[in-house]
């Protein structure tokens, strides 16, 4: 039960289940948006969140791309930060010991460019204090196939999730590509591969000019769109996979509010992730988690879980 | 390390010249645990447009609670802020960053180039407080042209520090660049020189100070997205041929550890 | 030669071609958003346009789809307006007399649900007077195909271009949709059928939700997504492109000014069609048009030709 | 038909209750030309969000030269309004749409709910410019209570037009809808009855004037993007099962044409 700040003595009924793993509220962070959670602690309570996703971790550690890596677009920003992170041996030893004392359920994006390296990352992830749940980044290239993305390929993304699968104790959460043309296509291929839950979506790949050099904005030239921009086209590959599948769907992109995230539960999603929205507002996580709350006691809904799915066609 | 995220008033609108502001915030919570070289992050619309917010240096506090902020109208994010009035209230949060550590035990030489000036006057107060004399410290304030510096003039000279100035055109002090006057003062090798401005400014700031042989540090600036080193987007090459980040590592740097384009 | 209205007696030399094609300039109306030109024709000089691209028309009249219709999004709109139109023959017999009139080259957008339409469609226009192209959307749900949108297939997109092509004796214009994981396959196909030029993009497939009544915000469900907020996706694909096709690339998505305009071209785009923006200014097209000759005079340009395709890539 | 594009200046605000305000504009072109029951197109933000133009009927001509517009704040568009002051300039574009067709053989009657008051006060205008008399024309205007319509009335009232009012908490005039205070009127048969406000209302209404066999002329809304008959996104279902579009075939039609969902 989550406390509703705004309604006086109210609780409201928040909990959600994604697969095996119980979330007191289905309000997550985004990889790659919220940093290791330590670097909000100031400016929010990371105790209220439903669960964190740290940013992408690879096999060996990676230094990125070069600057500039952002460029803000209208109602959006685009970013080719190249998955810069420490490796997954550094994460364990000086990253998880405080993400594991929060008391949140940490899961970790996962990324690799091989289906051995996703295999190997996963294999040190298990039994790890604090790691909750693992979440496969499939929108990286493929190495052995010509660099073509693992999640625009419904075989390569079952065969990612298969393998992940087989090494994981904890629930594997599959993240699709906006970048496709059918990503119900690809939902389905990686839920019979095994995968616990999908969430969707990454970025869309985008690219920014700056006339007065006439260079493109962004060092890597393509990049990653997220923000409100996106919005519309997360709801509605969140709505297509909601039809086709029947596990769990965590919503994301361009989510800045409550009312955001309950339209991605209508739609179909189960809890949604806070991406770009925790630059514009670092405490963006917690005033969804508030807006929630005070939605399920205003309206008088049972619980959160009610509104999945609930969109009404007729 | 504190920080806060406050809703802040603003409290007073002053137009230096035909670009450049200075505004005021009621902001007691920021203003009471931020330190010269730290920045803040200011959402400059009510909507999505712009949607990132934009990072300030802090320019002054006064008082318990307000801070200031110095800045030039560029693009869309600083023509809303040049538009602010009195009784406006804009987000922030911060402060952030690491800002300079005043080495209290030599001569201080403050230079700032064009917007580069706004963290220095906060810089100035904390190292006069904190030293015991600043008799041989030295400011060296530099610009286009006269409108770009005489405005924040007597701010600087209130606190007894010599002040130099250089500008383009000559219209105020000396014709040429801030570098020019450094290489021509006496520096002795305790000395520190802090520096803010362009980055071509810092970059004949981190040579001088290599060559001369004492300490520089410069504040620089990025493209930011969060400030806080969630992002990882205000990457900047390091001399190991690493990437450190503007908002978490810096934005003040020892110039000796960055990689300097010239 | 272009009149420079903003920098006293210059002349801009603006001049594109589309294969034989010539345009006065490189500015055109995006299909759907602009009428059929004779709306605009009390707000704006609609002489000054490179081209005039009007609303999709297929064999038989179509209603169109029930309302709501549009709702805006973050930086966008959705639309699902359902391809209404009046059908090929009373759009000869009521429409083109004034297009025709305006002396600026008229580019008909086609639609049909099938090979056969497009066809049809194109044979009927042969020899109307005043239509220099067609644009043939193939964004439409081909329906023997179970509704596989033409534009998602490499096969079924250069059917469709072949088969306007075989009917067509003016220069064919393929308009791509963006929905794909591989935009430039698509392109290099409909370049082997025989398209004279591509133009890119169409809108994103997105959907809104209305909160307060629990139902999507379009009577449709989902929609097209369009304006500022699509810009780094459309600038992205025709860099894509370009790389890929010799024909050239018309470049569609977000443009609301000159400087959206130029970055497209040196992305790769020959010319531009501009959109959602006739919307928020219905003067759009126009100021592009001053715009892009101003900065032909500010740059010393030779001609607004220099700037395709020079992007700075060191 | 003569349209124009204009930067308006705001020359007034007045805030009418706590959601309603009023906006004149020095917006001359559109000023010379405009018609009864016709509206605007006003780009509230400067950038792009929102994106899209807000529709506003035409509320008063005042003089040559100024435009009146009458507006709730519901969302981001209209809040940005309710914040516009003297001096601010905004881009209107107009006049658009269909109007009213003033039937000068007859008795008019004139009935507003709500917002819907916002073209009937220069349609009156027009109306007692137009007609010979107009001893047996009524106005009727509703409201949720006495502060919606209170502000406004001695607005009608100056055209010597007998108003009547209804509020549903009866706070002022009858207590209860538009619609009893027409049920409860002579209407003869060569009446004409005017209508702008909720759909419920408007359905309402022409329920009645069918039964009575009165015209009734009804300005109806719809989303819209362009406002001039661009996008086709205005659409909304006619009698013969076909699509008519507010912005051109409207935004005033005779209700009997139209569809009407009660
Ligand atoms: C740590 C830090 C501290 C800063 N402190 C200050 C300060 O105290 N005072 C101040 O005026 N600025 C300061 N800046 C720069 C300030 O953040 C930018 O000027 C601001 O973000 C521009 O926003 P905008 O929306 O107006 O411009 P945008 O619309 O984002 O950009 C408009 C144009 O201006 C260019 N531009 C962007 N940033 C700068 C810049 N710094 N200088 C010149 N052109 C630029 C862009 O490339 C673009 O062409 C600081 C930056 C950092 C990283
Ligand atoms: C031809 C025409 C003439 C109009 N004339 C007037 C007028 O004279 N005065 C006036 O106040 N309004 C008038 N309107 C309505 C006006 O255009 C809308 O209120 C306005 O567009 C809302 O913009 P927003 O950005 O504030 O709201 P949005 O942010 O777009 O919407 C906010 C919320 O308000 C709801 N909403 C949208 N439109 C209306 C509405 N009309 N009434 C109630 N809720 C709404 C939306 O569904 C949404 O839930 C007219 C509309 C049309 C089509
Ligand atoms: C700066 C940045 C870095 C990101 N890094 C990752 C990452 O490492 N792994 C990943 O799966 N997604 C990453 N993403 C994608 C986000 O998790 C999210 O899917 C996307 O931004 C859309 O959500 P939003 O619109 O709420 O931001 C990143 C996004 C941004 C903006
Ligand atoms: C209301 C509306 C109707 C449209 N109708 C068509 C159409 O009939 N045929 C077509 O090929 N594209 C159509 N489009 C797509 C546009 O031509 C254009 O490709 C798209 O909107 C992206 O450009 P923009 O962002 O500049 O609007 C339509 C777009 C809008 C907004
Ligand atoms: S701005 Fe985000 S990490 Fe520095
Ligand atoms: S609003 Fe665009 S056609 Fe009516």
């Amino acid at each position: 039960m989550e406390y509703v700040k705004s309604s006086g003595d109210s609780f409201a009924d928040m909990q959600v289940n994604i697969g095996s793993l119980q979330l007191k509220n289905p309000v997550m962070t985004a990889s790659g948006t919220f940093g290791y959670a330590r670097e909000f602690e100031n400016l929010m309570n990371l105790q209220r969140l439903g669960a964190v996703i740290v940013k992408g971790i690879s096999l060996n550690p990676r230094p990125g791309n070069p600057p500039p890596r952002i460029v803000e677009t209208s109602c959006g920003m685009l970013n080719a930060i190249g998955l810069q992170n420490v490796g997954v041996d550094r994460f364990i030893k000086e990253k998880m010991n405080y993400l594991a004392g929060l008391n949140v359920p940490v899961i970790v994006n996962i990324l690799g460019d091989s289906i051995a390296e996703y295999e190997e990352i996963t294999s040190r992830l298990q039994g790890v204090p604090g790691v909750a749940g693992i979440e496969v980044n499939i929108s990286c290239p493929n190495v052995k196939k010509g660099g073509v993305a693992f999640g625009t390929d419904p075989k390569m993304a079952a065969a990612v999730t298969a393998a992940v699968k087989g090494k994981s104790t904890v629930p594997v959460m599959v993240k699709l590509s906006p970048n496709v043309s059918d990503i119900a296509t690809i939902a389905l291929a990686v839920e019979d591969a095994g995968a616990d839950s999908v969430s969707l979506i990454n970025t869309l790949i985008g690219m920014a000019v700056d006339l007065k050099t006439r260079r493109p904005a962004l060092a890597n030239i393509i990049g990653g769109l997220s923000g409100p921009a996106i919005k519309p086209v997360a709801l509605r590959m969140v709505y297509e996979v909601a039809k086709k599948v029947s596990i769990p769907i965590i919503g994301v992109g361009g989510i800045e509010t409550a009312e955001d995230a309950l339209e991605f539960m209508l739609a179909g999603a189960t809890a949604v992730q806070i991406g770009t929205a925790n630059f514009v507002n670092p405490r963006a996580s917690e005033d969804v988690v508030d807006g929630l709350a005070a939605y399920v006691v205003k309206e008088k809904l049972s619980s959160i879980r009610s509104m999945i799915g609930q969109l009404n066609l007729a | 390390m504190s920080q806060y995220q406050e809703n802040a008033t603003v409290t007073r609108v002053e137009q230096l010249t035909e670009k450049n502001y200075r505004l005021t915030f009621e902001s007691p919570l920021i203003a009471g645990v931020c330190k010269p070289g730290q920045f803040v992050m200011i959402r400059t619309s009510i909507g999505q447009d712009p949607l990132l917010r934009r990072p300030f240096s802090v320019h002054q506090v006064l008082g318990e609670s307000q801070i200031q902020i110095y800045f030039k109208e560029v693009g869309r994010g600083t023509t809303l802020l040049a538009h602010a009035k009195v009784g406006d209230a804009y987000s922030i949060f911060g402060p952030l960053g690491r800002g300079f550590k005043i080495n209290t035990g030599g001569p201080s030489i403050l230079v700032g180039g064009g917007l580069g000036i706004a963290p220095l006057l906060l810089l100035l107060k904390e190292n006069c407080r904190l030293k015991k004399t600043f008799d041989n410290d030295l400011v060296i304030l530099g610009g286009r042209s006269r409108a770009e510096v005489e405005p924040l003039l007597e701010d600087f000279k209130q606190y007894g520090v010599t002040v130099r100035v250089a500008t383009d055109d000559g219209s105020l002090g000396y014709q040429g660049y801030v570098t020019d006057i450094l290489k021509a003062s006496q520096v002795t090798g305790d000395s520190t020189v802090y520096g803010c401005g362009p980055e071509l400014m810092l970059a004949g700031l981190a040579k001088i100070c290599k060559e001369v042989g004492v300490a520089c540090q410069v504040s620089v600036e990025s493209v930011m997205a969060c400030g806080m080193g969630a992002c990882l987007g205000c990457s900047r090459p390091d001399k190991k041929g690493s990437y450190i980040h503007v908002c978490l590592n810096g934005p003040v740097f020892d110039a000796e550890k960055l990689e300097w384009n010239m």
